[in-house]
């Protein structure tokens, strides 16, 4: 049963936020209501589930999540925890109290609820959680949501500087923590909260525990804003006053020393926790302080005073002394009182008068006097005046100080700096009392002040009456309670303490007053002073935030950029080189172990044969050389490449890619050409002057070329001239008539054993067609190349200047009679298709090269009479063409299923007809038919689609020529 | 015979890996190509050289592996072919569009140094 | 006897023709006009059609013969569009 | 007869069928073409859907239905076969979800940027389908190719200087990396003999010395091609601008791209090179890991310097690379386990995150939607696509509140902070890198993991400042608030994507014990080459 | 049958081509008459000029005539590139002004000048029927401007018009 | 070459002859292409190859195949046709490119487009060795 007493705990905050978001976005009591109530209820639920940890023992509920990675949704309920819960609940509900009136009707209430009631469930998951990963996930997500909220008045500059820089940093610690948990998960093997905590020797004898200590600490002293991360907690500031009374009094600062609490007994008790706890807690007490008195920013102040209270928290815990424990977890729950109680009363102050300025605010006590003794009454908690809950909590404090733990000059040093910490406390919660409510009466408020409504004054009342209460009788109040807490904590450990008021005249007392004293003094010395220091002495130079902007920028924007720019590039050249070394390197084992050359079919040396790759191996060079000013003869010279290729196939007996690469050969040739019209001549002139740098370049890529070339050319050697090894072609050849019903072993293959391969390759290609259609659609020529090409200009201008010819006639008459003969060739070319695709199956040949040979047939066409003669009467659709094949060949491959065989299993027999004799029937056939139409489709679409540009860019061209009419 | 075609692949290569290391697009274009044909040539060689043994079946149909080349690589390659047609046609486009929308034919849209 | 016969003919056949095409070559790479190259490049589609023809007279198989075929029928498309670019500086119009 | 087991064709028949057909439909009909293809990848969804339970298991009678299927039903090593376990089921339903939520996305505008986005679409879902289905070398390279092709299309769907000069970089390099495919495949066949994937595992002990190295280089060779997909540095720089350039839904499906490499790498690296390899064991390993290592460092440091969204989005996606690339090469199943998830998750977000950012931008200038279509459009009277400014669909109330909401949540992602998926993923690569033995037995472990697991963290950590920096910019800074135009159809998608994570995490138990599962039979590749080879034993042994 | 057949003689030199390209049997026989059908229907979506064979008897003769002729103009030029450049050839162009109009004879006539070594058809004004041939050893003009018109054009006006 | 082994001599005689001619002829034009001063004069030298160069090795081929199938084999003659065909329209577009492409250099070595507006033809001598580069 209380197993899930404990889950509504966490579950009702959530519950109620996204209960929240379906209230209108200005509804500012419904909203309160929903906070107030729930926020309530937590508190009576705490309430209720304590006699079940008052025992001493823990409650727990665990529900399993990804139990491989030891990740459970755990919940654990003992006395540390309940008194949090408690604790974090009452305030958020005196928060929400508060903010009712706080938080004006223009604002979006309804964000700043959900916000708020998202982070009160973080919270209470966080201090509930028994599994560190659940622990680290509330953290984070605390430090999420206070973001928001400090961003909440995202307006102004201030409160996104503070959001953005409080977020930094904690989610920095949080990842800093995160890391920690898992070493910890890693040396105890699990992240449960309870077994970690009984494994506190395993931990601190493991090899890994400093690295572990570190990350977790960063975690927490981020977190708490202990030095030299406090700089933070000053800037959020700007958050509305309920937020940071909630936030940078009880809650979230709370999460880092909560946590140096909860895992002391696991950590603590090293020189290494002794030294970097101590010195950061040590430095937060009194710099804090100090920089305290110089604020004139009556939040500032406030802030300060939390860094340097935090501070002796961390001391407190950085002692390992059971007793230095007591006294940080009984401090943990003093400050949260009269700080937040404080906050309030800020926050009441600048609602009032309008400011937060303590150089202008002044006299205010005779506007608002129970204000001004609420306020006074926190102060002194705050100073540590007797009487009250500061006082017992720093008394303790004092005798920790003065007791030596471990043998170093921290030791010796915190008597001192204790009390120069409380001195300082003391000055600045009396500056802090004075400069506001007493000395000249005001001059010019932004309004008149008066007392708030008593509603809004009601928590400072609730939390002062609490400071004085457990001032005056601990024992009664909150001395069981603090027990339980405490032995949770430490166990066994647990030491006997008393929460007397009086202990008698002892050291720590005389350290009480020594601080009380010297505080009024320093104050009545230098009480001027502060009031118009600009900056702190000494420490003002250092401002955190300042060089946090300045690291912050340098890593994450300079060194970024320039790690970007020194280590990547957006040009393509350098990405092709390294693409190009990346292969070479992947290489260089081969040659490392030494590359063996075989025997294999090595005799034949056939001279006609490198005659033929002579010529070959010449045009490639002389394409290379010539592609940048001579394209045309790049491209003749690519084609006698592509020739001696064809020919290199015939030779090595490869019919069926002699057929295609010619084919392929002749139509890319005319695509170049369709696309060299719109690519102007490139003249010698342009060419950039070849200084040493680029000379070098050049070498520099000729011999990662000849590299490259040499291991290609390596490679295939040696694989050439090893003897083959058994492979899956016997099957092929074995099979590819008797089962596949067809000679030509190859054709078989593409559209049989492996047509899915054709399947796809023909998608690659239908899809390229289409791909190129539209680009071409949103075509735009250069303006270089918008007009006629020049041979055409001439011509144009010689018909014109030709008597009795009319314009354009050398057009007409140059294909006159050629025209003739590429008309009458169509129908062979159809007849050549007609015998390449039917033949296939036997001989040479297939639905491809058929495709293509029928595509050039339709070019032919085009060149002899240009795209509009011809489109006025062929009408082909070439994307029609292509969805057909595809889906002819889709659908002849999908048959088969019918027949529950498997996608693409084709059938092929023999039918006897009548004076025709035995007729074979594949339904590969068919497939092959899809991969024609679609081939011819594709083909088509991609030349004609460039062939179009001519026309509309005429087109264009005549609808400028109309702009220019009228 | 496997000497030539291996110094022939080699060259394409060669060839091809300095277009493509080149600035301009139409330099781009060829390079490619010629690397095509090199890539193609060296599928082919892996199944090893033959003369006079093309993979396309007597009368009766049978099969004996030992007398024909192989068909695999064969058919790989054209397969090969007709994917670097296509890309060939795309680049070719692409580098069209480039032109116009860039006014310039270096690979990057606008002149380096 | 015949078989020496034969294959010493479409040899040096097959030399002379490789020959021819180191020929065109020259052009091709030389110019020193456009109009060379094309036409050079024509007079290889050809001598490579014959070498194919020889290639299948060596082996026997007639396999080859679409091959010569496709350079018979088609070959002359791809220098008609060079040949027209060189006139009209437009392939298709 | 049963058709269940025809369902390993669909996600590649279906996409392929669909496309066809709707070439056949009129251009001018985007309603019908956008319900046609709707359909179909909903359809695509459940298929997909089904096989990932027959994978894993469930229905129990299912195990008996074998998962390798033998196209053209020639027997194993000869013919193509497509095999289906966790690992690509999973890949499977990835890819159709992520394809639903772009399509849904593109419907609002940008179906109509160009001519037959739906059919390249259908396409690249074949493509996609295809490379993670076969257990073929090179019908792999075809269907690698198919998705390139259709990512080209699509890169360059909408056209625009700045598209088409990236779509060239992109075109170039993949026609380079295509290149080195078909060297290292044929390399390898001229070596092995084979080219099935399961057949050559079996074949490589037997490999004679002196040609092992000679294998060894095809696999090299190919592994480069895989990285220039997977966008390993320093192979990756054409990826930030590429995705950049392209339209938003296509951006959210191009991150699947880069997943293709990885997931050919994971595969290859553990069935061919895994265990059963005798000396080319844990092949190539130390690179990945190295260079996962370095892509990582370059990604943070371009999450970091990158203004433009666009590039901060393509950054974050080169950042899963490296993380991902390192975990295959640490290679325990404990590391690699967590990577699925990890991909899984850091898949979604960076889906969702392109196609929030399109509507982001609309905030910051109004009138950036139409120039997202438009853009550059060609100003020819006889202009195709004039109507494409026009939009369809009911205007989102409160856009600019959702949409805010929307980034956070990605930006929770990115950086892998709770309560989202992202933080679950990188847990649990990170607890698995630093118990390789599981929980609970540690082991040694090396300085390279350690920096890893310090990288991983502190690129979570720039993704957080590089997304608070932006979010503040965008939501926060503005003094008046420009209410976008945004249509339902738009947001759905992206609030289904981070729905998904959230689901993701809470179901976070289930989704580890698959890929659990997954990673583990990974390690296995005996039964999976018994699975290919002899399917007739039991097909159910793929896992 | 003329809707089938626009063009008989083309559908029946189809249907050899694909009798000579498979072989002759009674299937292929029907087979290509299909392919002829569906190539001549595409031709006729040309609606290219409709040639008229008036005295196709002449042909065989007029073929012989030209294999003669460019064997014997194969020699001469071989001869001539062989023996090297003898210093008082010339070559040059040769406008020659032809009554020939039918296309179909023009284009014939263009495959004997192009296919005979020696002559090359350079240009041919549609206007004034003029056409221009580059001979590359011309040695006496007017010699070819006879052979052109009386031993070709003569024939092909005879078979086309 | 073991298919040839049962052949009669004199058809390997024959076919040898016809194969040597037609490569001879091939050779013997392409040796023109480098020999000749200007295009208009190479234009003449593929020719050789294109007419009895193919037809030579045309015929060898079809006697060859003939003697070896021991039956007609004819379907060679096509190839034969189809280049005769295909040639000129190259050569025709080739040459006349060239002449248009001299014209508009203003190049004296081709007669101007007036001379076919002439009645009556003559002859221009051409003494451009190689004037058109
Ligand atoms: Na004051
Ligand atoms: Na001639």
């Amino acid at each position: 049963m209380e197993r899930y007493l404990l889950d509504l705990i966490i579950v009702l905050p959530f519950m109620a936020c996204l209960a929240a978001l379906l209230l209108p976005t200005d509804s500012r009591a419904p909203a309160t209501w929903l906070a107030g109530v729930t926020t309530l209820a937590c508190v009576g639920l705490s309430v209720l589930l304590y006699p079940s940890i008052s025992g001493g023992g823990s409650l727990q509920h665990r529900i399993e999540w990804i139990p491989s990675l030891g990740l459970s949704v755990t919940l654990r309920m003992d006395g540390f925890a309940w008194i949090f819960a408690t604790l974090v609940s009452g305030i958020g509900f005196l928060v929400v109290l508060y903010s009712r009136y706080y938080i004006s009707a223009e604002d979006p209430v309804r964000r700043f609820y959900f916000l708020f009631l998202a982070f009160t469930g973080s919270m209470l998951g966080f201090v509930l959680s028994g599994n560190l990963i659940l622990m680290v996930i509330f953290w984070e997500l605390t430090s999420i949501l206070s973001f928001l909220l400090i961003g909440y008045w995202h307006h102004s500059q201030a409160a996104r500087d503070g959001a953005r820089m409080a977020l930094t940093v904690t989610a920095t610690g949080g990842l800093a923590l995160l890391a920690g948990v898992l070493i910890i998960g890693h040396i105890v093997g699990s992240y449960d909260l309870e077994v970690v905590l009984a494994s506190g020797d395993a931990i601190r004898a493991h090899q890994l525990y400093v690295p572990a200590l570190i990350l977790v600490l960063l975690g927490a002293f981020t977190k708490s804003a202990q030095f030299p991360f406090h700089f933070w907690l000053p800037n959020a500031m700007a958050a509305p006053t309920p937020v940071s009374a909630f936030l940078h009094s009880a809650t979230l600062v709370k999460a880092g020393v909560f946590l140096l609490a909860r895992l002391w007994p696991v950590l603590a008790g090293t020189p290494e926790w002794f030294t970097i706890v101590g010195l950061a807690g040590m430095a937060s007490l009194v710099l804090g302080a100090y920089l305290a008195m110089f604020q004139q920013d009556l939040k500032g102040l406030l802030a300060y005073s939390t860094i340097s209270h935090l501070g002796l928290i961390t001391l407190l815990l950085s002692l390992g002394s059971p007793l230095g424990a007591v006294a940080a977890i009984f401090h943990m729950l003093n400050h949260a009182t009269f700080k937040a109680s404080l906050f309030m009363a800020a926050g009441i102050i600048d609602h009032e008068a309008g400011t937060r300025d303590l150089r202008r605010l002044s006299g205010l006590f005779r506007y608002m006097p129970i204000t001004g003794t609420l306020a006074m009454v926190a102060s002194a908690a705050m100073a540590g005046v007797p009487l009250l809950n500061g006082f017992l909590s720093k008394e303790m404090f004092f005798a920790e100080a003065v007791a030596t733990h471990a043998e170093s000059w921290l030791d010796t040093a915190a008597p001192y700096a204790a009390v120069l910490g409380s001195a300082f406390a003391v000055t600045y919660s009396i500056r802090f009392i004075h400069s506001i409510f007493f000395g000249m009466p005001p001059k010019s408020f932004p309004r008149e002040p008066h007392e708030p409504p008593f509603w809004m004054r009601f928590p400072v009342m609730f939390l002062v009456l609490a400071c004085l209460v457990v001032g005056i009788v601990p024992g009664l109040t909150i001395g069981p309670f603090l027990q339980v807490a405490v032995s949770s904590v430490l166990g066994a450990a647990t030491p006997q303490y008393s929460l007397a008021v009086w202990h008698g005249f002892t050291l720590p007392l005389a350290m009480s007053t020594v601080a009380l004293v010297g505080g009024a003094l320093l104050y009545l010395w230098a009480g001027d002073y502060l009031q118009r220091a600009e900056t702190a002495p000494l420490f003002g130079r250092i401002q955190g935030q300042r060089v946090f902007e300045r690291v912050t920028v340098a890593i994450s924007w300079r060194w970024a950029r320039l790690v970007e720019e020194v280590f990547g590039t957006r040009r393509l050249q350098p990405q092709m080189r390294l693409l190009v070394a990346a292969a070479i390197a992947a290489a260089i084992p081969v040659f490392a172990s030494g590359l063996s050359f075989g025997l294999h079919g090595n005799e034949r040396m056939d001279f006609a044969f490198s005659g033929l790759w002579c010529v070959g191996m010449i045009c490639a060079v002389a394409a290379a050389q010539q592609a940048k000013f001579h394209r045309l003869a790049a491209l003749a010279l690519l084609g006698g490449t592509g020739l001696v290729t064809c020919l290199t196939f015939v030779w090595l007996s490869a019919p069926d890619l002699a057929a295609t690469q010619l084919v392929v050969e002749i139509v890319t040739t005319v695509l170049i050409l369709l696309g060299l019209r719109w690519l102007p001549k490139r003249s010698e002139a342009l060419a950039e002057p070849g200084g040493t740098l680029d000379r070098l370049r050049r070498f520099r890529d000729l011999s990662i070329a000849v590299l490259a070339g040499t291991g290609m050319t390596a490679i295939s050697y040696a694989i050439m001239t090893r003897t083959p090894p058994d492979t899956i072609a016997d099957f092929f050849v074995e099979k590819a008539y008797s089962d596949g019903g067809g000679r030509n072993v190859v054709n078989v293959i593409l559209v049989d054993f492996r047509g899915f391969d054709t399947l796809g390759e023909i998608t690659v290609l239908g899809t390229v067609a289409l791909t190129v259609f539209a680009l071409l659609r949103r075509f735009r020529p250069a303006p270089d190349s918008i007009e006629r090409p020049e041979q055409q200009r001439i011509q144009w201008s010689f018909d014109e200047a030709e008597p009795g010819r009319e314009a354009g006639a050398t057009a007409a008459e140059y294909m006159y009679v050629p025209a003739v003969i590429m008309q009458w060739m169509f129908p062979v070319v159809i007849v050549l298709a007609a015998y390449l695709l039917l033949r296939g199956h036997d001989a040479p040949g297939g639905g491809f090269a058929a495709g293509v040979a029928m595509a050039a047939g339709f070019i032919l066409q085009y060149m002899a009479a240009g795209t509009v003669w011809v489109e006025d009467r062929l009408r082909i659709l070439p994307v029609f063409w292509i969805g057909g094949g595809l889906l002819l060949a889709a659908f002849t491959g999908a048959a088969s299923m019918l027949f529950g065989d498997p996608f693409l299993t084709s059938y092929f027999q023999y039918a006897e007809l009548p004076l025709v004799g035995k007729v074979p029937l594949a339904s590969a056939a068919v497939f092959d038919l899809g991969v024609f139409s679609l081939v011819v489709g594709a083909t088509v679409l991609m030349l004609i689609a460039i062939a179009h540009q001519s026309i509309r860019r005429l087109r264009a061209v005549r609808h400028e020529e109309r702009q220019q009419w009228n | 015979m496997e000497l030539t075609l291996a110094l022939a692949i080699g060259v394409l290569t060669g060839s091809g890996v300095w277009l493509i290391l080149r600035p301009r697009t139409y330099q781009l274009v060829i390079g490619l190509a010629l690397l095509s044909y090199a890539v193609n040539l060296f599928i082919f060689s892996m199944g090893r050289l033959r003369v006079g043994a093309a993979p396309v079946l007597g009368a009766d149909g049978a099969g004996n592996p030992a007398d024909y080349a192989d068909p695999v690589p064969q058919a790989l390659v054209l397969t090969a072919i007709v994917i670097g047609f296509a890309t060939t046609a795309l680049l070719l486009v692409v580098l069209l569009a480039a032109r116009g929308l860039t006014g310039s034919d270096h690979v990057d849209g606008r002149e380096s140094h | 006897m015949s078989a020496d016969i034969l294959l010493w003919s479409v040899t040096v056949a097959q030399a002379m023709l490789v020959a021819a095409m180191g020929c065109n070559t020259y052009r091709l790479i030389r110019g020193p006009r456009a109009q060379d190259r094309v036409l050079c490049l024509d007079a290889m589609y050809v001598s490579a059609m014959l070498l194919v023809l020889t290639i299948g007279i060596r082996t026997g198989s007639s396999v080859y013969f679409e091959a010569a075929l496709i350079i018979a029928v088609l070959g002359f498309v791809s220098t008609v569009a060079l040949a027209k670019f060189l006139m009209r500086g437009e392939v298709i119009e | 007869m049963d058709w269940a087991r025809h369902l390993l064709i669909v996600p590649i028949l279906l996409p392929l069928v669909t496309g066809a057909f709707l070439l056949l439909v009129d251009e001018l009909r985007h309603t019908t073409k956008a319900m046609i293809s709707l359909a179909s990848t909903l359809l695509l969804l459940a298929s997909d859907i089904a096989l990932m339970r027959i994978a894993d298991g469930v229905p129990p009678g299912a195990g008996a239905m074998s998962s390798a299927y033998a196209i053209a039903d020639w027997p194993a090593p000869f013919a193509i076969v497509l095999v289906l376990d966790r690992l690509s089921a999973l890949m499977l339903v990835l890819t159709s979800v992520l394809g639903l939520a772009s399509l849904v996305f593109s419907m609002a505008r940008w179906q109509r940027a160009g001519p037959h986005f739906h059919t390249l679409f259908q396409f690249l879902l074949m493509g996609l389908g295809g490379a993670f289905l076969t257990g073929d070398l090179f019908n792999l390279f075809v269907f690698f190719e198919v998705t390139l092709a259709a990512s080209y299309a699509l890169l360059l769907h909408g056209s625009g200087a700045f598209r088409v000069r990236s779509g060239l970089h992109y075109i170039a390099i993949n026609l380079a990396s295509s290149l080195l495919f078909l060297i290292g495949v044929s390399l390898i066949y001229g070596v092995a003999g084979t080219l099935n994937m399961a057949d050559l595992a079996l074949r490589l002990p037997g490999v004679p010395a002196e040609n092992r190295m000679l294998l060894e280089a095809g696999a090299a060779i190919l592994g480069v091609a895989f990285l220039v997909k997977a966008g390993m540095w320093p192979l990756c720089f054409w990826l930030p601008s590429a995705y950049l350039a392209a339209a938003a839904p296509v951006a959210a499906i191009f991150v699947l791209l880069t997943k293709v490499g990885f997931y050919v790498l994971l595969r290859l690296t553990l069935l061919i090179f895994g265990s059963e390899a005798g000396q080319l064991t844990g092949f190539g390993g130390i690179v990945l890991l190295w260079g996962g290592i370095a892509t990582l460092i370059f990604a943070t440091s371009g999450v970091l310097a990158s203004q433009a969204m666009g590039r901060l989005a393509g950054y974050s996606v080169l950042t899963s690379s490296g993380t991902l690339l390192a975990a295959v090469g640490i290679g325990d199943a404990t590391v690699v386990s967590g990577a699925l998830f990890y991909l899984v998750s850091s898949s979604l977000s960076t889906a969702a995150f392109f196609m929030l950012i399109e509507l982001v931008e609309r905030a910051r200038e109004p009138g950036a939607d139409l120039l997202a279509v438009t853009m550059e459009a060609y100003g020819d009277e006889a202009d195709p696509d004039k109507d494409a400014e026009e939009e369809v669909g009911v205007v989102m109330p409160g856009a600019l509140a959702v949409l805010g909401v929307c980034f956070g949540c990605v930006a929770l992602l990115l950086a892998g902070l709770p309560p989202l998926s992202g933080f679950v993923a990188k847990f649990a690569m990170l607890t698995g890198m630093l118990n390789l033995q599981g929980l609970g037995n540690p082991v040694e472990i090396p300085a390279r993991i350690w920096l890893l697991v310090a990288l991983v963290i502190l690129s979570g950590l720039a993704a957080l400042v590089a997304m608070m920096r932006t979010g503040i910019r965008i939501f926060w800074a503005p003094l008046e608030e420009i209410v976008p135009r945004v249509l339902v159809i738009e947001v759905a998608p992206i609030v289904t994507l981070l729905a998904l994570c959230l689901f993701l995490t809470v179901g976070g138990g289930a989704m580890i014990r698959y890929t659990d599962a997954a990673a583990r039979s990974l390690h296995e590749p005996a039964s999976y080459i018994q699975g290919v080879l002899e399917p007739g034993a039991s097909g159910a042994a793929v896992r | 049958m003329s809707r089938v057949f626009p063009y008989p003689v083309l559908a029946a030199s189809l249907v050899l081509i694909w009798l000579l390209l498979n072989s002759f049997s009674v299937g292929q026989f029907l087979l290509g008459t299909a392919v002829a059908v569906v190539a001549s229907q595409a031709m006729a979506a040309l609606r290219p000029a409709k040639p008229r064979l008036r005295r196709w008897q002449l042909i065989p003769w007029l073929v012989g005539v030209v294999v003669l002729d460019i064997l014997r103009s194969n020699v001469a030029v071989a001869t001539l590139i062989l023996q090297g450049d003898r210093r008082d050839r010339v070559s040059g162009f040769v406008s020659i002004p032809l009554d020939l109009r039918d296309k179909t004879g023009l284009a014939v006539l263009a495959c004997i000048v192009t296919s005979t070594p020696g002559t090359a058809w350079v240009e041919y004004a549609a206007d004034s029927g003029v056409l221009l041939i580059h001979v590359l050893d011309l040695a006496e003009e007017d010699e070819w401007v006879t052979l052109i018109k009386t031993r070709y054009e003569a024939v092909l006006m005879e078979i086309f018009e | 070459m073991t298919h040839a082994e049962n052949l009669p001599v004199w058809v390997a005689l024959l076919a040898s002859f016809f194969l040597v001619l037609g490569a001879g002829l091939t050779l013997a034009g392409a040796i023109g292409t480098l020999r000749f001063r200007s295009f208009f004069e190479r234009v003449h030298a593929p020719t050789l190859g294109t007419s009895w160069g193919t037809g030579a090795i045309v015929v060898a081929s079809i006697v060859c195949f003939s003697a070896l199938g021991s039956r007609p084999v004819v379907h060679e003659l096509l190839i034969g046709v189809f280049i005769t065909v295909t040639t000129p329209v190259t050569l025709m577009l080739l040459a006349r490119a060239a002449l248009y492409r001299e014209r508009a250099e203003g190049s004296g070595a081709v007669p101007p487009r007036l001379t076919l507006r002439r009645p009556k033809g003559n002859a221009l001598q051409d003494e451009s060795s190689d004037s058109d580069r």
